[in-house]
């Protein structure tokens, strides 16, 4: 049962973000709150005060441009970007994560913004966006700051984000040439979250070698991790089935699961190590080909 | 908690209604508006059983809460038939046996619903992605895959006028 | 030695199916109630762990085991008798 | 679900495990520890706080020294509620003190945990990972102490 | 999409195997049909259970003095507020009945009821939960069978030593003398795991309890008779004073045909404060506290020729019980019997051993043992011919059943169609020609039961009735015990009634689900309905064309050798179809001739002499394609194809749903549906972590439907729908043996003991190698 709280409706981010430095702790952003609905329902988390910013116009858009990338608001619903034709010119990997994320339904009314302050190392979203060097734009009534989403996950569901502060814009540099993304998650079902989940961006100089490389690691660890070891195997190599897999090894290596029902700590490692070979491999075949 | 007065469009009509803010649209429909076609089967957003149509877009009502649905059009699975003349995928589904204990019925109607108004020519694999979303634990989902292939394929045109 | 009939169950009388002793092992724990355990047991032996003895591990100790019994038990009546 | 682990700390096993029974320094190197109040020879009063993001659990129950083998070999048993009825577990400590002779001190532990109610939902991933985290803080808050006496 | 053949159709009926919509499709099309879950009644308070943490343990006291302080708390009732009966469907036999619902003294299982509040509110209902304290003492416990069954092991019900809770036997034929002669003879030991029947419908009811001391309950559940007897007995009522109404049931599976918490709490609040109170579980509830199909570790022993004929068998299983017995002791015997099946033996012996543990109670779920029996049978056979060099299907086929085979004391078989079965897996089979290399194939046969002839509640009613009550209009109230689940029996029944009436379905007005106004019928389980409430239903739709047809007798003026009939609602001379009458014209002369008697004829049904089991028996064949990851172990069910021996269909659409919708929750249990308890908690009691097939992952289901005719169905018809629940699993074993190597002997087979099995397979064969 969720327990009793009042609903706070602000007309734009400005007032939502002077409601949240009232409140703070006690106070708790809705989006589309497809995770948060869930938790408030088996009395988890229990926000005195729920701020909706779902309607919030203001946050909703999404623009691109060469030299700055593509930049949405944080109230962006998933579908919305499943469905756009810019983003599946520019960013095809982000169209493939979301149309495997969840069910229509909850792409339809859940948010980018949403998901990612959520804060669950399972996401999708965050992987593929912290494999493409994205970060996010925080602001409480203070002002805004943006924070790479290398450094934006600090533990399980926690984020460097103050009480006061929530996600207002999510930022995707623009993609260097001859670079890649590719995400995979294992699940059992289609629609699930992944078991494990690896995403990784090559990006080759004009020799074919590999000049950058970013593995990240989705639900392997406490927060969504990068594969550091892993891309320190890519880097500068002259990539190959051999090279692939021993990035895989290493990420297997440095990563830090957790058993659960669906998978033993040593399975996840394993399938770590089988999808961060597969990703790398699949990113590498595009890069090759893209411009 | 203080009660407040929410105005909801349900399938064309207007209500108002007297809420607690926690309350689930979901529950705003079943319990306040008493249309009771729209069913819960789960606590996790998981089931598609409360499946609605809001703006066009298919949403599972256990995970919205009401208010956030003011100002929105919804369509539950009572709103599809008008006059006694049923709608094109109700009259697939009867055709194709789409349904079996009828619980899971109304949600898949609504993602059905939605997703063909949204995909013109859909493969089969689109028609299974789009109802991913819900459980159905007595067809084994065929059925309702082949009544929402006949309906995109034109089967029910005539209705449709 | 050799007995003049089948082996009967030595607790509820019925003929064993081939009239050999391991079929009447076979029987007791088939039939598995009171009284056929209270019997197994007043031999010295435990029923239940005859029991999973004879489903966790290959062969047919547990039978063989019991049929020993049962025959020579049989052996001892029908020499009482005479 | 039984939570295993071992790590080292650099201190002689004497004052290592004197440490360890000391209410108020265990009490400060122990991340969350709210309270940790002796009640008699072998029975504490804990309460723990622990977030994880926006869940907030705060335990409070007993624990009750069941073995303690100086200064090699400890057990303990406990129960504990959670403040806002979200459930309630049970645990079964094990800790061994080994010394490595380079002047450290190898501690390994296996926790038994039996938890019930909504906590459980979240189960395995919570604690395990909330259990690394909090090892490692004590860890190096122990460390910290122990050099500083 | 899916390819559907029929082989060897007979000749076409009127309205049975036609495409007939579903009777109750508009109103579930609409989102009209209102189920228990949708029920409000004026001033009815909403009910919720406090439920044990603890696997075992004895309740000492129960405080509920806050909780009834609570404002909006109108009752709490607890074990003390019950007359204490212990209950159980096996009226014939006192000892299995074990279980109270809430129970007085001890709790067995984590979830098992403990109190019960009603409030005016669901939400204060449950903050009531909170305040009430119970003192437990907590016991020991044990969650495995093989642990339970050891000496010294917590003690579960007193009196059951080493917790056996029934034992089962079953022998036929020379099982020493087919070992024998077996030239080769294989042992196997498998673990099959539970399954949750995982309703749509959660567990729900509602029950008003008047002051003239009448109690009427709204249940979704299988049985309305079984639960009116269940009820009656733990409330000490006459079975007449109490009425239970199944209105539209959100799927069964085997799940609610048992009392659950539900209808027993809402009774006795409602009892205690005599207003309508009304209880919907969670679904976690619904995972934790209603039952699950049985786990079982099962040893198998197979002796058969080297050229591949079959000797004899022996199984030996153990069940993982739980605390109560619930359905569970005939899985325990049926699981045995369909371990032989479909195959001819010259002995079989089995013996079972169901264990109380303190786990969920186990209990019938759609299969009733018979998955379980297959996954061990299947695939052990299936390792057999590999091991011999045979072929498995011509194998199989050489083994089976066929029509006339009997099995000694138990059943013999009157139609078989399974040798069709085998041709048209193998044509698919090699329709496919080369698969890729990723992809195998599997089959598996089974056999499966038409109805159970188990008396078990000890009723003097008939197993089922039917009443056919013609209008003066010509509409034609059918009035049946049989339970609608989903399944499609009211359709089936319209079906057979208006073809042997000779009117249309869109006559028939079926009444079902409602002690008030219906027969006594046992209810939806063990495939019976269309079987026996079809043999009723068609007995007293024949008895009522009779009393109509002695009428047109009479009136026409016939030579007594014409023979009449009535088709599509116009009743003539079989010889002469042109010469008769319109059915309502001659319905209102019979009315009037009658004296203003409505035409009623009634209809009844109990199979006699058909052995112990079942009256028929159903075959059928399943192939599944299935690809596997060999890196990650994932296993994805690329197609499938069911051969189907069901007599003679009646409800077409019903058919097809039947069988695609057994498939999908076979294929589940195959290699999804898992349930891991930890320390007697279920660790994944909701629908995020409990997996089971959506749309994206069921493959195409290729149907073969084979008509035979039964002589002891109505009009030929046998089962289809629950039977296919059974090779499924072992179909997709027997894929990953084709294509590893490898032998799976738990199921359902995850991801993760794929990789395992492939990784021990290369480690022994490295082994070997040195």
């Amino acid at each position: 049962m969720i327990s009793d709280f009042t609903y706070l409706k602000p007309g734009s981010a400005k007032e939502a973000l002077k409601m949240l430095a009232e409140h703070q702790d006690d106070g708790k952003i809705i989006c589309g709150g497809q995770s948060l609905l869930i938790i408030m329902r088996q009395g988890l988390v229990t926000p005195e005060y729920v701020i909706d910013i779902k309607k919030l116009k203001d946050l909703n858009y999404m623009t691109f441009d060469p030299k700055d990338g593509l930049k949405m608001g944080a109230t962006t619903t998933h579908r919305t970007i499943e469905k756009s034709a810019m983003v599946k010119e520019k960013y095809p990997v982000l169209v493939e994560m979301e149309e495997k994320l969840a069910s229509i339904q909850v792409r339809n009314w859940g948010t980018i913004g949403g998901n990612l302050a959520h804060a669950d190392a399972a996401g999708d979203p965050a992987p593929v966006l912290m494999s493409m060097g994205g970060s996010v734009k925080v602001a409480s009534a203070s002002g805004e700051r943006v924070i790479s989403l290398d450094d934006f996950y600090t533990d399980l569901f926690e984020t460097a984000m103050n009480h006061d502060e929530m996600i207002v814009e999510v930022i995707v540099p623009p993609r260097p040439a001859k670079s890649a993304t590719k995400y995979q998650k294992f699940n059992l079902l289609d629609s699930d979250q992944g078991i494990v989940a690896v995403a990784a961006t090559i990006t080759l100089n004009g020799g074919g070698v590999c000049k950058d490389a970013r593995i990240v690691l989705g639900n392997a660890a406490s927060t969504t991790i990068r594969a550091k070891e892993a891309e320190k195997v890519l880097i500068g190599a002259k990539l190959d089935d051999a090279v692939f897999q021993k990035a895989g090894e290493a990420a297997a290596a440095e990563c830090q699961p957790v058993a659960d029902i669906h998978a033993s700590e040593e399975y996840r490692r394993h399938l770590i190590s089988i999808l961060t070979k597969r990703m790398a491999k699949a990113a590498w075949e595009q890069a090759k080909i893209s411009g | 908690m203080e009660k407040q007065l929410l105005r909801l469009n349900v399938n064309d009509q207007n209500y108002e209604i007297y809420i607690n803010p926690k309350t689930l649209l979901v529950e705003a429909i079943r319990d306040h508006i008493e249309l009771t076609g729209t069913k819960r089967g789960c606590d996790t957003v998981s089931c598609g059983a409360c499946t609605v149509v809001v703006d066009d877009m298919a949403v599972k009502a256990c995970s919205v809460l009401a208010v956030q649905a003011e100002g929105t059009k919804i369509l539950t699975s009572e709103g599809l038939e008008v006059n006694g003349k049923l709608a094109p995928i109700q009259k697939a589904f009867l055709d194709e046996g789409a349904f079996q204990c009828g619980f899971c019925t109304s949600g898949m109607l609504m993602s059905s619903v939605a997703f063909l108004n949204e995909t013109k020519k859909p493969t089969e694999k689109e028609i299974r992605d789009g109802i991913e979303g819900n459980i159905c634990r007595c067809t084994g989902y065929n059925s309702i895959v082949r009544a929402i292939d006949s309906v995109a394929k034109g089967k029910y045109t005539e209705d449709k006028v | 030695m050799s007995l003049s009939g089948p082996i009967i169950c030595p607790v509820c009388g019925k003929k064993a199916k081939t009239g050999s002793a391991i079929d009447c092992a076979r029987h007791m724990f088939g039939t598995g109630d009171q009284p056929h355990r209270k019997w197994v047991e007043a031999q010295g032996l435990s029923f239940i762990d005859l029991l999973i003895e004879q489903a966790t591990t290959p062969g047919n100790r547990s039978y063989v085991l019991l049929g020993e019994i049962i025959q020579k038990d049989a052996e001892k009546r029908e020499a009482e008798k005479k | 679900m039984i939570i295993e682990g071992k790590f080292n700390i650099n201190a002689p096993i004497k004052k290592l495990w004197d440490t360890l029974f000391d209410v108020e320094a265990l009490a400060a190197c122990l991340p969350g520890a709210e309270k940790i109040e002796k009640l008699d020879d072998t029975t504490y009063d804990v309460t723990m706080k622990q977030r994880v993001g926006i869940i907030k659990v705060t335990m409070s129950g007993k624990q009750v020294l069941t073995k303690v083998e100086a200064p090699t070999h400890l057990e303990m048993e406990g129960e504990a509620v959670d403040k806002t009825k979200l459930g309630h577990m049970k645990d079964k400590i094990t800790m061994d003190l080994k010394e490595l002779g380079n002047g450290e001190v190898e501690i390994s532990y296996k926790m038994d945990v039996n938890m019930v109610g909504k906590l459980a939902m979240f189960g395995d991933r919570v604690m395990r990972s909330k259990a690394n985290e909090v090892e490692k803080e004590f860890v190096k808050n122990l460390s910290a102490k122990l050099k500083a006496l | 999409m899916n390819k559907y053949t029929v082989i060897n159709p007979h000749e076409p009926f009127k309205v049975i195997n036609t495409h007939i919509h579903n009777v109750d499709g508009w109103a579930k099309v609409t989102g009209r049909a209102a189920y228990t879950f949708d029920i409000k009644l004026p001033g009815m308070l909403y009910g919720k259970i406090l439920r044990s943490p603890h696997p075992h343990a004895n309740i000492r006291g129960i405080d509920a003095s806050k909780a009834l302080a609570l404002d909006g708390v109108k009752a709490v009732v607890t074990g003390k507020d019950t007359l204490g009966i212990k209950q159980g469907i096996w009226r014939r036999y006192k000892d299995l009945c074990d279980e109270q619902i809430l129970p007085v003294d001890k709790v067995r299982y984590i979830g098992e009821p403990v109190a019960a509040v009603a409030a005016t509110t669901e939400e204060i209902a449950e903050k009531a939960l909170d305040l009430i304290e119970v003192d437990y003492e907590v016991l020991p416990a044990v969650f495995e069978p093989l642990d339970a069954i050891k000496k010294g092991a917590p003690e579960i019900h007193e009196g059951f030593e080493r917790n056996i809770n029934v034992t089962r036997h079953i022998e036929w034929g020379e099982v020493e003398e087919g070992f024998e002669e077996a030239e080769y003879i294989r042992e196997d030991w498998f673990r099959c795991g539970g399954q949750a029947h995982m309703c749509m419908e959660t567990r729900c009811a509602v029950s008003s309890y008047t002051p003239d001391k009448k109690l009427t309950i709204y249940h979704s559940n299988q049985s309305p008779y079984y639960m009116q007897g269940l009820m009656a007995g733990v409330l000490d009522m006459r079975e007449g004073d109490i009425r239970v109404v199944a209105p539209y049931v959100g799927g069964g599976f085997g799940g609610k045909f048992e009392l659950d918490g539900a209808i027993f709490c809402t009774a006795i609040l409602s009892m205690k404060c005599y207003k309508p109170v009304k209880i919907v579980y969670t679904r976690e509830e619904d995972f934790i506290a209603s039952k699950r199909r049985t786990p079982m570790f099962y040893y198998t022993r197979t002796g058969v020729k080297k050229d591949g004929t079959f000797c004899a068998r022996e199984a030996k299983v153990f069940t993982n019980g739980g605390a109560y017995t619930g359905m569970g002791a005939t899985a325990l015997y049926l699981t045995g019997f369909f371990h032989s099946f479909p195959y001819r033996w010259k002995g079989y012996r089995y013996d079972g051993y169901r264990v109380y543990t303190n786990t969920l109670p186990s209990t019938s779920m759609r299969g009733f043992g018979a998955p379980q029996a297959m996954w061990c049978s299947e695939q052990q056979i299936e390792w057999i011919a590999a091991d011999l060099g045979l072929d498995p299907i011509e194998m199989r086929r050489k083994n089976s059943h066929q029509e006339g085979t009997i099995l000694p004391g138990q059943a013999t078989i009157a139609s078989c169609g399974i040798d069709q079965c085998y041709d048209e897996i193998t044509k698919w089979i090699k329709g496919k020609g080369k698969l890729p290399a990723n992809r195998s194939i599997g089959i598996s046969a089974c056999g499966f039961m038409s109805g159970g002839i188990f008396n078990w509640f000890d009723s003097p009613y008939s197993f089922s009735s039917a009443v056919v009550t013609i209008n003066q209009d010509g509409t034609v109230e059918l009035h049946i015990g049989a339970q609608e689940i989903g399944q499609g029996s009211n359709t089936t029944m319209a079906i057979i009634c208006a073809e042997t009436l000779g009117v249309k379905v869109e006559d028939i007005k079926v009444h079902s689900g409602d002690t008030d106004h219906c027969p006594p019928d046992l209810g939806a389980w063990g495939s019976r309905q269309t079987l026996m409430t079809g043999n009723a239903t068609k007995m007293a739709s024949e008895n009522a064309k009779k009393q109509l047809l002695e009428f047109a007798y009479a009136q026409s003026g016939l030579n007594i050798v014409y023979d009449l009939d009535i088709k599509d609602r116009w009743v003539h001379a079989i010889a002469r179809p042109e010469r008769g009458e319109d059915f309502v014209k001659l319905v209102r002369k019979a009315l009037r001739g009658k004296d203003g008697q409505k035409i009623v004829g009634r209809g009844y049904y109990t199979p006699h002499r058909k052995g112990m089991i079942s009256p028929a028996y159903s075959y059928m064949l399943q192939g599944v394609e299935v690809e596997v990851d060999e890196e990650t172990g994932k296993i994805t069910l690329m197609d499938s194809m069911t051969a189907h021996d069901c007599g003679q269909p009646i409800n077409h659409l019903g058919l097809i749903g039947q069988l695609e919708g057994a498939f999908s929750m076979a294929a589940g249990y195959g290699y999804l549906e898992y349930m891991p308890y930890e320390d007697g908690k279920l660790m994944n009691p909701n629908l995020v972590d409990y997996k089971m097939i959506r749309a994206p992952e069921m493959p195409p289901a290729n149907i073969a439907e084979i008509d035979t005719y039964e002589p002891e169905g109505p009009y030929g018809a046998k089962e289809a729908g629950e039977g296919l629940t059974n090779p499924t699993a072992a179909a997709i074993g027997n894929a990953l043996f084709h294509r590893f190597g490898v032998q799976m002997k738990e199921c359902p087979v995850r991801p993760e003991m794929v990789v395992n099995a492939l990784k021990e397979k290369k480690e022994k064969e490295a082994a070997e190698k040195k």
